[in-house]
């Protein structure tokens, strides 16, 4: 037997799960030699520019191209009316609609794609844009979704006109896209026709955007003598934008090659097709030369992927102690001009019915209106599960709604209606099975962290004072790794994830993955898996991603389900090599497998000492000495097709105070425990929660993508578009506990968006918190200091005394 | 986001300078730090057909004192503003704004002269030189003219200097030793232009305010002068009720735009925040408390 | 982008030589900064342009120009702009509702409404110019009508008036000190009858 | 517009080309001279990913002209490593887990290379005001702030920390 501190000096040196290695993607990016797509250099490039619409709304009366065409150096300039032959000037989105990829006679929303115009640079292409004559003739803008469906509102999808369904169900009015209804109606209002008491409040997660540090962009290039198509893009599931772009354009996959390159940053930004993707590709096929397209900040806080617009109305019946007897959510869903938002096809709303959170709830029922209105398509998860971080903010303020009726402390009402352990697997009111949970266990080690106790007592005094001080509370329930492909397919195709994995003769591995890592470090997560599976060091374990001519099929990576899905597939796909190496053990110790122990990197015949061979021994073997009637070789596939989601979940708590003469808000303390399972790499972890509370952060304090009464945009450019600096970040303070998840084969869970998800109503609670002695029982996000002054200023708090 | 076509001109002096503005007429601009003028350039708002370039002549950078006042270049840069010792020592009031503008990048492009001359309300320095009194020199075909800070500004983008003239520096009178002193500035996050901001210079004698300048930043077209607030507290002993009135009468000059910052009411009513923090900060700054 | 706006302007003139130059439409177009009929299209409808300029921003707006009425009773004229700037990244339209009312002895008052709407990028980085763009521009309309309007009668006055016509600016920009001029030059002439 | 020619020092080699006046410093160096390690994030210089070192001063190349840069020196990410041997802060920016994405990265090291000579030994808060011209999306900033202290240590101590 080998000595623990052998052993543990063999594990160490294999540097796998549980390690905090260093990234094996840093050398590249810390020296300047990252290549994102806009680095790609093709020989022969040409840079598309997009004319786009300074209306929200309005009638093409004509395009005239003949002054851009004439700018030398300008190679075409393409409209609807090019595309319309090759029936490539509307597009189908992932959620059933369909959106122009160039406007087909009119505009739907500021900014659409116009036109494009095809140069030598990108300089020449931005002179063009200027030349290209649209003539509009404006129509009134919707910007209300809650006017939407009036009977005198504008009809915005002329297209849609008679049909009375539009991908989701059935239409009720022409601005209509959706009704989406889960739960007991009946049974639901039977109980709050009888509860003791009931709250409601109607609350909105307001239009944001990922805004990740590199916008969306393409290079395409079509070889027309080999008829190959190849695509670098800026994409968190390449292999899906292969399969569309197949259907859209008629080539067969086979000759359609995507490739993700480095990618700076995602955050839900980089899932959808986008048109300047299509035009790009179109100009490619029809010049025979690459065509490349880069987004300016303004056009992608303009036109590419919003996130929320979710206008909620939330209602909770409970007893005198605070115990929830039922949940009724009625949401207003403002999908923009075209619904093209980013969910599994079969979920209209995404997972919002996880909208219970982590309560012992019997009883719910939750409506979804979609509406179009004049504004940019998208509706993407912005860091988060689909509407997952919408559902949490709902229950997260309705709790807290609830205990300031009752006077119960925010924590104990939470503790007085939390799902118990013992009550796990337990299943939802709204049908999710929630895998593994200890939510007492996390609250109480928070409260202790911060001494909960005393920060309320200090916030008593300071109310005496007439003090702001507020202290917010989050314990949610996030639903992550989409998904079983029995609930969730995009296009049809399941939501499975893969892993290839080759283990060369000398004891190295490549593997290849169907995720895209856009900074979460998938090439250093993925190797600790195989470490530890399959007992080689993480060091010489090559992880490759997002080339859909080498790595097999996958959905991507979005909604945290990279480690749920592709990690699973990962320790799969090398339990399998595992396997057949110990039949080749076997036979080169000339014993039966049965007689194997597996430890750490090599097979032990039991009870021999010295009777071993390692994984590297084993390799060599597998490529010329194998049992009879085995094939050589070391190398395994596994399509991972989850038997359900995880359930990652964390209890935050925030201290802030309020300037009340400025409205001003400074964080004084955040602290996050986070529960994501079995933990791979702690740095890496840690890393995404500080990200992903920053980004919370963002959204709570600032983030707003805002329009005027006609449909301009008012916050279109990092000027006005909300991204903090060092300066105003806060410092986290992070901590975990470990509940494994029962059905994935690590235990883990997923874990980038639980500090976004559960980060923003913790931001919220606490602002709502340092009005609640007042009566206050709602202030909107974004939390500005304007915002959250208007409400000192009604209130009088700011006199100067 | 791409400029269009423009001539380039990098001249060496400012009578070469002069020449050319006066030459290539309306069509031509100044290039100073640039980061206000190239981003319009790139969204296309501004289209000159021509640039001259400020930033080769070096006449026109570094900060000296002579005789009872304080010289500045025009194309001294924000982060040479608050390096330098002898505006620290002397007119601190400028160091303290500065480094509240931007960030530190393009603080090292940024210039006050650009600053000043943009005649853009949300730019710090216009207040900044009114709280200081300051003059600047104006050089044109004609020769120098000196200009009053108070009466430079006219309206939005719109200030007394001519198409054909470049201001070429700022001197500043050096306020008495133990004068009080204090920029407040409001805004959204680092690197924003204020949501309101104050600058004060105050003159103590025992108790009383012997003199005191206030002046606002993007509260209104331009930078404003709160001469009435001046005015109630020259002469007075400073207390909480007086700098609140004071507050009051600055916030009653107040002609903001509303924006993503705020609408109008919350803007006026920082305005007065950021005055009576300014007063309250620059009085203790002199001994008075 | 919308704001509306009214204004009044008193002329020392009678209000039947205002109503004549009202009902000229290329001479009201042409009291806009920068603003001038480059076609008529029939007897309601015609072309035009505007270039406007605010500091180192400039824009030339291309666009049509529509007489909604012009009502001899009431004396008032109203008129619908809408432009597009030449890089077609930002549109207007512009309401302008103009009517003289008789203030007696020989004087008359010109009461203006504007109602101006942009949208596209100016309306997403100019926003918090607006108000006091549309103001100026308003104001300048005023001024310049003012002063055609005096330079039909006789006297010191409409010479002065006259020169001031002659002067009107091209462009937008350098409108503030023209008006600055004309603000001096009528409070000498009422004793600050404020414009 | 007629081209103009410009020279200046790039990361330590000379080198010229031609440009139009109205060329950004920082498509010049991505586009004409193939160092792609400076990116570009916002355009209206509010995010610093195109920070490079100009004259011995941090700028934002996205709003320099290339004209501006004749007869100057330029220093990109691509040249902090010397002979062979990673610049302490990129070691920091690995060590202290300091980027993600890594788009930023190139940025936050040229202001931070420059900002340690401007103040060899921050406090936390100083490095965060010295970074403030620089935005990351991913990190939070936290471990940006160690990586940079981790920098100036060792810079302190040469040969280890």
């Amino acid at each position: 037997m080998a000595t623990t501190a052998e052993s543990m000096e063999r594990e160490q040196k294999l540097e796998g799960i549980g390690c905090s290695r260093k990234r094996k993607e840093d050398p590249r990016f810390i020296q300047g030699k990252g290549n994102y797509v806009d680095d790609v250099n093709l020989a022969g490039t040409l840079f598309a520019s997009v004319v786009r619409s300074p209306h929200a709304h309005a009638r093409i009366k004509s395009i005239n191209k003949a002054k851009a065409l004439a700018l030398p150096g300008v190679h075409a300039v393409l409209t609807a009316d090019d595309l319309k032959p090759l029936k490539l000037h509307w597009m189908p989105t992932l959620a059933g609609d369909v959106q122009a990829v160039l406007a087909d006679e009119k505009v739907c929303f500021q900014y659409q794609e116009v036109a494009v115009v095809i140069a030598d640079n990108r300089y020449i292409a931005a002179d063009g844009v200027d030349l290209v004559e649209v003539e509009y003739e404006p129509l009134p803008a919707l910007v209300d979704p809650h006017k939407a469906m009036d009977a005198d509102a504008p009809i915005i999808r002329e297209d849609l006109v008679g049909k009375d369904e539009a991908g989701q169900g059935k239409r009720l009015h022409n601005n209509h896209i959706f009704r989406w209804e889960v739960g007991d109606k009946a049974g639901t209002d039977k109980v709050f026709a009888g509860a003791e008491v009931t709250v409601k409040q109607a609350m909105l997660n307001p239009r944001v955007h990922p805004c990740p540090l590199e916008t969306c962009g393409c290079v395409a290039s079509f070889d027309k003598v080999r008829g190959d198509l190849t695509v670098y893009i800026t994409s968190q599931a390449p292999h899906v934008v292969r399969t569309v772009v197949s259907i859209l354009s008629g080539l067969p996959e086979s000759k359609i090659r995507v490739i993700s390159p480095d990618i700076g940053g995602g955050f839900g930004n980089k899932v959808g097709v986008y048109p300047g993707y299509v035009t790009a590709i179109v100009a490619s096929i029809v010049l025979g030369r690459p065509v490349k397209w880069i987004e300016s900040r303004i056009e992608n806080l303009s036109t590419t992927a919003f996130a929320r617009d979710y206008h909620m109305v939330g209602e909770l019946a409970a007893d005198k102690n605070g115990r929830i007897k039922a949940l009724r959510v009625n949401v207003l869903a403002d999908h923009g001009a075209f619904n093209s938002h980013a969910q599994p096809t079969k979920w209209p709303a995404g997972l919002f019915s996880v909208c219970t959170g982590s309560y012992d709830i019997p009883v719910a029922y939750v409506k979804v209106d979609g509406v179009y209105t004049n504004k940019a398509p998208g509706g993407v998860a912005y860091r988060c599960s689909f509407r997952v971080t919408e559902a949490v903010h709902l229950i997260e303020r309705m709790i807290d709604i609830l205990a300031q009726k009752l006077d119960i402390d925010k924590a104990e009402i939470r503790f007085r209606n939390f799902i118990k352990p013992e009550q796990f697997p337990y299943h939802t009111a709204l049908d999710w099975e929630y895998d593994s949970g200890n939510y007492p266990a996390a609250l109480k080690k928070v409260m202790e962290a911060v001494d909960y106790a005393g920060l309320r007592k200090e916030q008593e005094e300071k109310r005496k004072k007439g003090e702001l001080m507020g202290i917010g509370i989050c314990t949610f329930t996030e639903i992550v790794g989409a998904g079983p492909s029995k609930a969730c397919d995009i296009l049809g195709v399941g939501m499975f994830d893969s892993c290839e994995i080759r283990v060369h003769p000398t004891g190295s591995a490549i593997a290849r993955m169907g995720t895209q890592s856009t900074g979460q470090a998938h090439e250093t997560t993925y190797a600790q898996i195989i470490a530890t599976e399959l007992g080689l060091p993480s060091e010489v374990i090559q992880v490759e991603e997002g080339d859909t001519s080498t790595a097999p099929y996958g959905l991507g990576t979005y909604g945290s389900r990279s480690t749920p899905v592709g990690g699973a597939a990962t320790a799969n796909a090398a339990r399998k090599i595992r396997d057949k190496a110990r039949k080749i053990a076997a036979h080169l110790l000339e014993v039966s497998p049965d007689d194997l122990d597996w430890e750490i990197d090599r097979f032990k015949v039991k009870g021999v000492p010295g009777q071993e061979k390692t994984m590297k021994e084993i390799a060599w073997a597998a490529y010329n000495n194998v049992p009879a009637g085995m094939e050589m070789g070391l190398e395994a596939v596994e399509y991972y097709d989850p038997p359900n989601f995880t359930y990652p979940f964390g209890a935050y708590i925030c201290v802030l105070d309020i300037d009340r003469h400025t409205g001003e808000s400074k964080v004084r303390r955040f602290y996050a425990l986070d529960d994501c399972g079995t933990r791979i790499n702690p740095m890496i972890i840690e890393g995404q929660i500080h990200g992903g509370l920053t980004e919370a952060y963002a959204v709570a304090m600032g983030q707003l993508i805002a329009f005027d009464a006609n449909g301009n945009l008012l916050s279109n450019s990092l000027m006005d578009y909300f991204v903090p600096t060092a300066v105003e970040t806060p410092k986290w303070e992070t901590d975990f506990t470990v509940t494994p998840s029962p059905h994935h084969p690590l235990g883990a869970k997923g874990v980038a968006e639980s500090p976004h998800v559960g980060g923003i109503p913790c931001f919220t609670n606490a602002v709502n918190d340092a009005f609640s002695h007042l009566g206050v029982t709602q202030i909107e996000m974004p939390h500005t200091s304007f915002n959250v002054w208007k409400t000192i200023h009604e209130l009088g708090l700011d006199k100067q005394v | 986001m791409i400029p269009g076509t423009f001539d380039y001109h990098a001249p060496n002096s400012v009578d070469e300078a002069i020449k050319l503005l006066s030459s290539l007429g309306d069509e031509a601009k100044l290039l100073a730090g640039g980061h206000s003028l190239l981003p319009m350039m790139k969204m296309r708002f501004a289209n000159p057909q021509h640039l001259i370039d400020l930033n080769r002549i070096d006449k026109l950078r570094g900060i000296s004192e002579q005789g009872g006042s304080i010289h500045i270049g025009a194309m001294t840069t924000e982060n040479e503003l608050i390096a330098s010792k002898l505006l620290q020592e002397k007119c601190p009031l400028l160091p303290e704004a500065a480094r509240l503008i931007s960030d530190p990048q393009v603080r090292n492009c940024g210039t006050i002269g650009g600053d000043i001359a943009h005649g853009d309300p949300g730019n710090d320095h216009p207040a900044v030189m009114l709280a200081s009194e300051a003059v600047f020199v104006l050089q044109g075909p004609g020769g120098e003219r000196m200009v009053a800070a108070d009466g430079f500004f006219h309206g939005l983008y719109y200030t007394e200097l001519a198409a054909d003239e470049i201001l070429t520096e700022i001197r500043i009178p050096i306020p008495p030793k133990g004068s009080g002193y204090a920029y407040s500035k409001l805004k959204r996050k680092t690197g924003d232009f204020a949501t309101a901001a104050t600058a004060v210079q105050l003159q103590l004698d025992g108790k009383t305010c012997k003199k005191i300048t206030i002046a606002l930043t993007n509260a209104a077209p331009t930078a404003l002068r709160a001469k009435e607030a001046e005015a109630l507290l020259t002469g007075k002993s400073l207390d909480e009720a007086l700098i609140e009135q004071a507050a009051q009468k600055a916030m009653a000059i107040c002609d903001p735009a509303e924006d993503m910052r705020g609408d109008r009411d919350y803007k006026i009513h920082m305005a007065g925040e950021m005055t009576r923090r300014a007063i309250r900060l620059a009085l203790s700054r002199a001994g008075g408390n | 982008m919308e704001v509306k706006l009214e204004k009044k302007f008193s002329i020392a003139a009678p209000a039947a030589n205002a109503w004549r130059l009202l009902q000229d439409i290329k001479a009201v177009a042409e009291c806009m900064p920068g603003a001038q009929i480059t076609e008529q299209l029939d007897d309601t409808h015609y072309k035009g342009q505007v270039k406007m300029r605010l500091g180192p921003a400039s824009a030339t707006f291309n666009g049509e120009l529509e007489v909604k009425s012009l009502d001899p009773n009431e004396k008032k004229m109203e008129m619908f702009g809408k432009g597009t700037d030449t890089t077609g990244a930002s549109a207007a339209t512009m309401n302008l509702t103009a009517r003289v009312l008789d203030s007696g002895n020989g004087q008359c008052e010109l009461v203006g409404v504007s109602d101006v709407s942009v949208s596209g990028k100016m309306a997403n980085f100019g926003g918090r110019m607006m108000n006091q763009v549309s103001e100026q521009i308003l104001k300048q309309f005023g001024d310049n009508f003012t002063s055609r309007v005096m330079a039909m009668g006789e006297g010191a006055a409409a010479e002065q008036a006259a020169a001031a016509v002659a002067q009107q600016p091209k462009e937008l920009n350098a409108l503030a000190l023209i008006w600055h001029a004309l603000l001096g030059f009528f409070k000498s002439l009422f004793g600050g009858g404020k414009a | 517009m007629a081209k103009k020619h410009i020279s200046f020092t790039l990361n330590g080699a000379a080198v010229e080309t031609l440009v139009e006046p109205r060329e950004l410093l920082i498509h010049v160096l991505r586009e004409e001279l193939r160092q792609t390690g400076s990116h570009i994030g916002c355009e209206t210089s509010h995010c610093g990913a195109c920070t490079v070192d100009l004259n011995g001063k941090s700028v934002k190349s996205c709003t320099v002209l290339a004209v501006q840069a004749d007869g100057g020196e330029v220093l990109t990410v691509e040249g902090l490593a010397q002979n062979g041997q990673l610049h302490p802060l990129q070691e920091g920016f690995m060590q202290e887990h300091g980027l993600q994405c890594g788009f930023c990265t190139p940025g936050m090291l040229m202001r931070s290379y420059r900002f340690l000579q401007e103040n060899p030994k921050p406090t936390d808060d100083e490095v965060r005001m010295g970074m403030s011209g620089n935005l990351c999306r991913c990190t939070g900033y936290m471990n940006i702030v160690k990586a940079v202290q981790y920098a100036a240590k060792k810079i302190q101590t040469p040969g280890g920390k």
